[in-house]
């Protein structure tokens, strides 16, 4: 299965990316997949021990760690806004 | 009417969208691009306005919809740009129109109040030699949007 | 700017009057005719305004720059209507431009609900068959400026 | 001396005009004046009465009766307001 992963702000600047598309062979939750990222790249630890970044699946945000992530998933990563 | 466009909009046609004989009051808040320093005292020459535009569509829509009721408008429109913008641009434009004015007032407020702080859209101040710096969320607006939820709920 | 007219007016025209790239914010309120029922349950076909203009000019200056000052606005406009108006048409608007978009808000409040009650204009009701009905004063519209008092003073 | 009256709203169309130029032999006070007003026609009664009324003279609310008038003086009769 494959999600889409989008970042914002700060994050796509500093991931030099908008989008990612990863693929998994299983099913697995929000946290499994924090984990497998912050293996992957160390400025995911970053991103994930800001308070203010939110999270974002399929337009909702997450409010549930242990949500499990489906086939088509859009994940997107969000600083707080700064609109207006 | 929601709206999220690179182009830019004229007051008297965004007006007309809204405007019917039963409603009397309007209220208007419309952002523009301000000169100003950034927060590393550098001279802004204009922004640019990153977007998660399926979200943001949905937040506004919410938003909306709250107003509408809260206040018993009979219309409301919001239009945000995004993109790269000049100096004196039209940023954002929220109408909301009523048959009394308190209410078209005060709904048109927690609209852009609840924007800045919860719609998906970024800023970055944009300086000399094409360098950008994101805008920080102000936590005056997030002590603002406090009072709103008294109000709302 | 202040002004008093027979003629219509285009919003994105008054809004350039008052832009500055040093704004960032504006807050607007307008008034239209709206279709109603008169005091005497009549439909009302329109409304006549009627105006001591140099005091109404001198009132309204007083409360620009009360505005202006309790504010801090960077610019103030008001727009006021006289004569015979159809259905629809725009009566009056206060136009408010500030850094801040708090500051802008409240003030436009402010000079829409104290020209409401302090500034010498006087509505007309147009109905059927030529008939003129005066408006009332609203107490509620009292009761508001009211509120103004302690933030003012 | 002259003085001029302005009459607005319903005192207008119940006096069926909008100003009237009074001549005067003497200096008189606003209290005065009302008294000579309410002489000649009774429709200032209902007028003076009316504490929802407000004078102003030369574009200033009259805050005191025994102010006196002066010739060229612009004496305006305001109903309450009912702008915007």
């Amino acid at each position: 299965m494959s999600i889409t992963l989008k970042y914002f702000s700060w994050i796509r600047v500093k991931l030099k990316k908008s989008h990612d598309l990863i693929e998994l062979n299983q099913t697995i939750s929000f946290k499994e997949l924090k984990s497998n990222l912050i293996l992957k790249d160390p400025i995911f630890k970053e991103i994930f021990e800001d308070n203010s970044v939110k999270f974002f699946l399929n337009l909702r945000e997450i409010d549930d760690e242990n949500q499990t992530l489906s086939n088509g998933d859009i994940l997107a990563f969000l600083p707080p806004v700064t609109g207006g | 009417m929601i709206k999220i466009t690179n182009k830019t909009f004229d007051l008297e046609a965004e007006f007309k969208f809204v405007s019917s004989d039963t409603n009397g009051a309007y209220s208007f808040f419309l952002g523009t691009v301000r000169s100003d320093l950034s927060s590393s005292k550098k001279k802004i020459k204009g922004i640019y306005l990153e977007c998660y535009e399926e979200l943001a569509l949905t937040q506004l829509k919410k938003i909306r919809s709250k107003a509408l009721n809260r206040w018993k408008l009979t219309n409301c429109s919001i239009i945000h740009r995004i993109g790269k913008l000049n100096l004196g641009e039209k940023i954002v434009l929220v109408t909301t129109a009523s048959s009394h004015r308190a209410n078209a007032i005060e709904a048109c407020e927690f609209i852009i109040d609840s924007l800045k702080i919860e719609v998906a859209f970024w800023k970055f101040h944009l300086l000399d030699n094409n360098e950008k710096e994101m805008v920080l969320q102000k936590s005056l607006d997030n002590e603002k949007m406090l009072k709103w939820d008294e109000i709302i709920n």
